[in-house]
């Protein structure tokens, strides 16, 4: 069997690792944004909300076609709020490093609240025209929101 | 044979087929002239924890020590003259019902199981 | 390995190191070989002996296990090159 | 009629792999973002599980010794424990994410949150296991997880550009847009769900319940030539119908919604109805057969009496592990962690469980003493040893890739 040093410095060297990568981790998420981590974030953010509003867009169309149960079409409205949701706090975790990433997430910005107004909209749509018109403004935002995240590739 | 082959760690089946338990040690006896011989299976969760040796080892030996009510209770031995067969299995010649019940299936049973309605019901 | 009458689990030896009578290091005990005496008893009559820190055997030590190939070399040719058997009584505590 | 049951216990396990929560999702979302550039990855999974578990069913109705039997007796307590430990992991997190699952289509019938609906099927599950048969379980929920094939009959529906597609699946790669470490990790991913661990143990454990014996290893081969194909070609359909409508709009896919769009897409609402009925069975399918391997890993890591096939009174330790299995699944779940997300952390756990389970598996269908004549040929031992390279790699690189690509968040 091995000696006991051995064994113990063994366990000490495993625990100097996993301090080291632990520390490591807590500096990479603890660090100040840097601008291009920033506006990855950004595009990140944009384009969940691009999924989200083109998704809801698509359920929309479903619904007017008579293609999708309202219960349904509730529950997937749900999935994109929560997924606006997410973009929204997304670009709001970090403050911006720049100027230049502050005028980003401004354009940012009422981009996203234009999709939430647009899918709350669309989720309490009572007939076919408000639904028909949720739709046109959920397809518009998102071919936005998709520009956007385009642009800053 | 192997001892550590073919023994350790093999299923314990009873005479119908029915599952005993593990080889989780074996017993050997010496004779007065330093001759030694198989005497005995060694079942248990402590004998296991013993064997697997370590802070891990000694948490399971523990804990099953706990469980069986007597600390120093001796560990589940079946006497090699019940072996019948040893093959992919170890088959002994008698049946389960004749060998002292595992505690841990005793007290699960008795207090969690066999509470719950339908229990005695074949599925 | 143990003068006095007595038991003693199978564990307590599998795993050991063995050394020769010049103390040079054989390995670790991998196994113990038993045989079928008259009145029907497994008696211990050798241990195997191995170099390598994972004293298990995969099975490639009989000839009831052939194949793959590759696995079969792993198993006969590096892990277990070195394997040495040992008459159990030469076996002494230490 | 009976003919058509026998193949049940096949077509569940592989539904539990290839179709579980986890799976859905990450099939549209990988054909969402990546095309059908992953469809390899499908092949190569099913290939691979058909041979580990044509393997463990031909040990298994042979000997009547189930895999986790043979993983001790082989590899020794230690390394087993450690084994046993990695495995139970990934099963009662997977049986964590699929209470969810079951829940959250539910959920898209409903529209009622899946949280509030988590208990209520966690106790469906438990009653099951706990009353019903295991034949019962197997062919309700296998056969109703079949439904899924609504998603192939979408597909030709949808019209879909077949050269484009082709084009995709012969041109392996990450398309424009996205990088090789997130297309890598895709990769590891859905092969990793191929060849789950659970899968063996539940396969192999279910021909002991149903006491196959020798003469069954025809009625073995079949459920695995069947079963994992079929398994294969749903999640497969769920892949190019996501590839077909989400791809060319550039949406990607995370939620149990949107791979439904399709289907509804397709055929309207029955084609909806049948998704979410097919999602309900696969996903209580996968609960089941998550549950079950955890009672049966454990109960042969020690030799315990397991089994539907014995009374609950008679196998008392093995249905407490199963119970306790359900529980621990359900408190997880109510940490209202995404049980999406929750099938992506049983990665690394697999990355430890699956090589210690394959191995032993490989080199008992090569004895013997087992098998007698029936040991591997030269076809199945080439097959096993690549696969048991290749899941060594994948071992060693989900993680590295899990912490790169932010698990494929990108």
């Amino acid at each position: 069997m091995e000696s006991p040093t051995s064994t113990t410095s063994r366990i000490v060297i495993a625990a100097v690792a996993v301090a080291a990568l632990w520390a490591g981790l807590a500096y990479d998420v603890s660090r100040p944004a840097d601008a291009r981590r920033y506006q990855r974030t950004l595009v990140q953010a944009a384009e969940s909300a691009h999924d989200a509003a083109q998704t809801a867009a698509l359920v929309g169309e479903l619904e007017l076609a008579g293609k999708v149960t309202g219960l349904f079409a509730t529950a997937a409205f749900d999935d994109a709020a929560k997924g606006l949701a997410g973009a929204e706090q997304k670009s709001a975790s970090q403050g911006p490093p720049d100027s230049a990433s502050a005028a980003r997430r401004d354009e940012l910005g009422p981009l996203l609240n234009a999709a939430v107004t647009a899918l709350g909209d669309t989720t309490e749509a009572d007939d076919d025209n408000r639904l028909r018109d949720g739709v046109g403004r959920l397809k518009d935002v998102a071919a936005r929101l998709d520009d956007f995240a385009e642009g800053m590739r | 044979m192997l001892i550590g082959f073919d023994l350790l760690d093999r299923q314990i089946l009873d005479r119908d087929g029915e599952p005993v338990g593990k080889v989780d040690d074996v017993e050997l006896t010496y004779d007065a002239d330093g001759a030694a011989r198989v005497t005995a299976l060694l079942l248990g969760q402590e004998v296991l924890g013993d064997r697997i040796g370590g802070v891990l080892g000694r948490c399971i030996a523990g804990t099953a020590r706990r469980l069986s009510g007597a600390s120093d209770r001796p560990p589940q031995r079946i006497s090699m003259d019940l072996v019948a067969e040893i093959t992919g299995a170890i088959t002994l010649s008698v049946k389960r019902e004749l060998l002292p019940d595992p505690p841990l299936e005793t007290w699960l049973r008795d207090h969690l199981i066999a509470r719950i309605p339908g229990a005695d019901h074949e599925s | 390995m143990n003068p006095e009458p007595g038991t003693i689990r199978a564990s307590r030896i599998l795993g050991q190191p063995v050394h020769d009578s010049d103390g040079r290091p054989l390995g670790n005990v991998a196994d113990l070989i038993t045989e079928t005496a008259s009145d029907g008893s497994e008696h211990v009559i050798s241990a195997y002996v191995v170099k390598r820190p994972w004293g298990r055997l995969l099975g490639y030590e009989r000839d009831q296990t052939t194949g793959p190939r590759l696995l079969e070399i792993l198993a006969r040719r590096i892990l277990r090159r070195n394997a040495t058997v040992v008459p159990f009584t030469d076996l002494e505590t230490n | 009629m009976k003919r058509f049951f026998a193949i049940a216990l096949g077509v569940l396990t592989a539904i539990g792999g290839f179709v579980d929560i986890g799976d859905i999702v990450a099939n549209g979302e990988a054909g969402a973002r990546f095309g059908i550039t992953h469809a390899w990855v499908l092949l190569l999974g099913v290939f691979g599980i058909c041979a580990y578990a044509e393997m463990s069913g031909r040990v298994s109705a042979v000997s009547g010794r189930p895999v986790f039997d043979l993983v001790r007796e082989r590899l020794g307590p230690r390394v087993a424990l450690a084994n046993l430990t990695g495995s139970l992991l990934v099963t009662v997190l997977t049986l964590g994410a699929e209470l969810g699952g079951v829940g959250l289509a539910l959920q898209l019938a409903t529209s009622v949150n899946y949280l509030l609906w988590v208990p209520v099927v966690a106790f469906v599950l438990w009653a099951a296991l706990w009353r019903a048969k295991f034949t019962v379980l197997e062919n309700v929920f296998g056969l109703t997880g079949l439904v899924l094939i609504v998603f192939v009959i979408a597909f030709f529906r949808l019209h879909a550009d077949t050269g484009g597609l082709w084009h995709q699946a012969t041109h392996p790669g990450p398309p424009h847009g996205e990088d090789w470490g997130t297309y890598w990790f895709f990769a590891v991913a859905l092969f990793a769900s191929a060849l789950t661990p659970y899968e063996v143990f539940f396969f192999s454990s279910g021909a002991v319940e149903e006491r196959w014996n020798s003469r069954d290893l025809i009625t073995s081969r079949v459920n695995v030539f069947v079963g994992f194909p079929l398994g294969g070609l749903l999640a497969f359909a769920i892949m190019l119908t996501s590839a077909t409508v989400f791809h060319p709009l550039s949406t990607s896919v995370d939620s149990l919604s949107q791979v439904a769009l399709p289907a509804a897409l397709a055929l309207g609402k029955l084609g909806l109805a049948a998704a979410i009925l097919g999602f309900f069975a696969a996903t209580f399918g996968a609960a089941m057969e998550t549950g079950l391997s955890a009672g049966y890993t454990v109960a042969q890591y020690f030799g315990w009496n397991w089994g539907k096939l014995r009374r609950p009174r008679e196998a008392a330790r093995f249905h407490t592990v199963v119970l306790v299995s359900i529980v621990v699944g359900v408190a997880v779940l109510l940490t209202t962690i995404d049980p999406i997300q929750l099938t992506e952390y049983t990665l690394v756990f697999s990355a430890v469980a699956l090589p210690l389970t394959y191995l032993p598996i490989l080199v008992i269908a090569n004895d013997r003493d087992y098998l007698g004549d029936r040991v591997n040929g030269r076809f199945a031992n080439a097959l096993g040893m690549i696969y048991l390279l290749i899941v060594a790699i994948a071992a060693v690189a989900a993680i590295p890739l899990m912490i790169v690509t932010r698990m494929g968040g990108g």
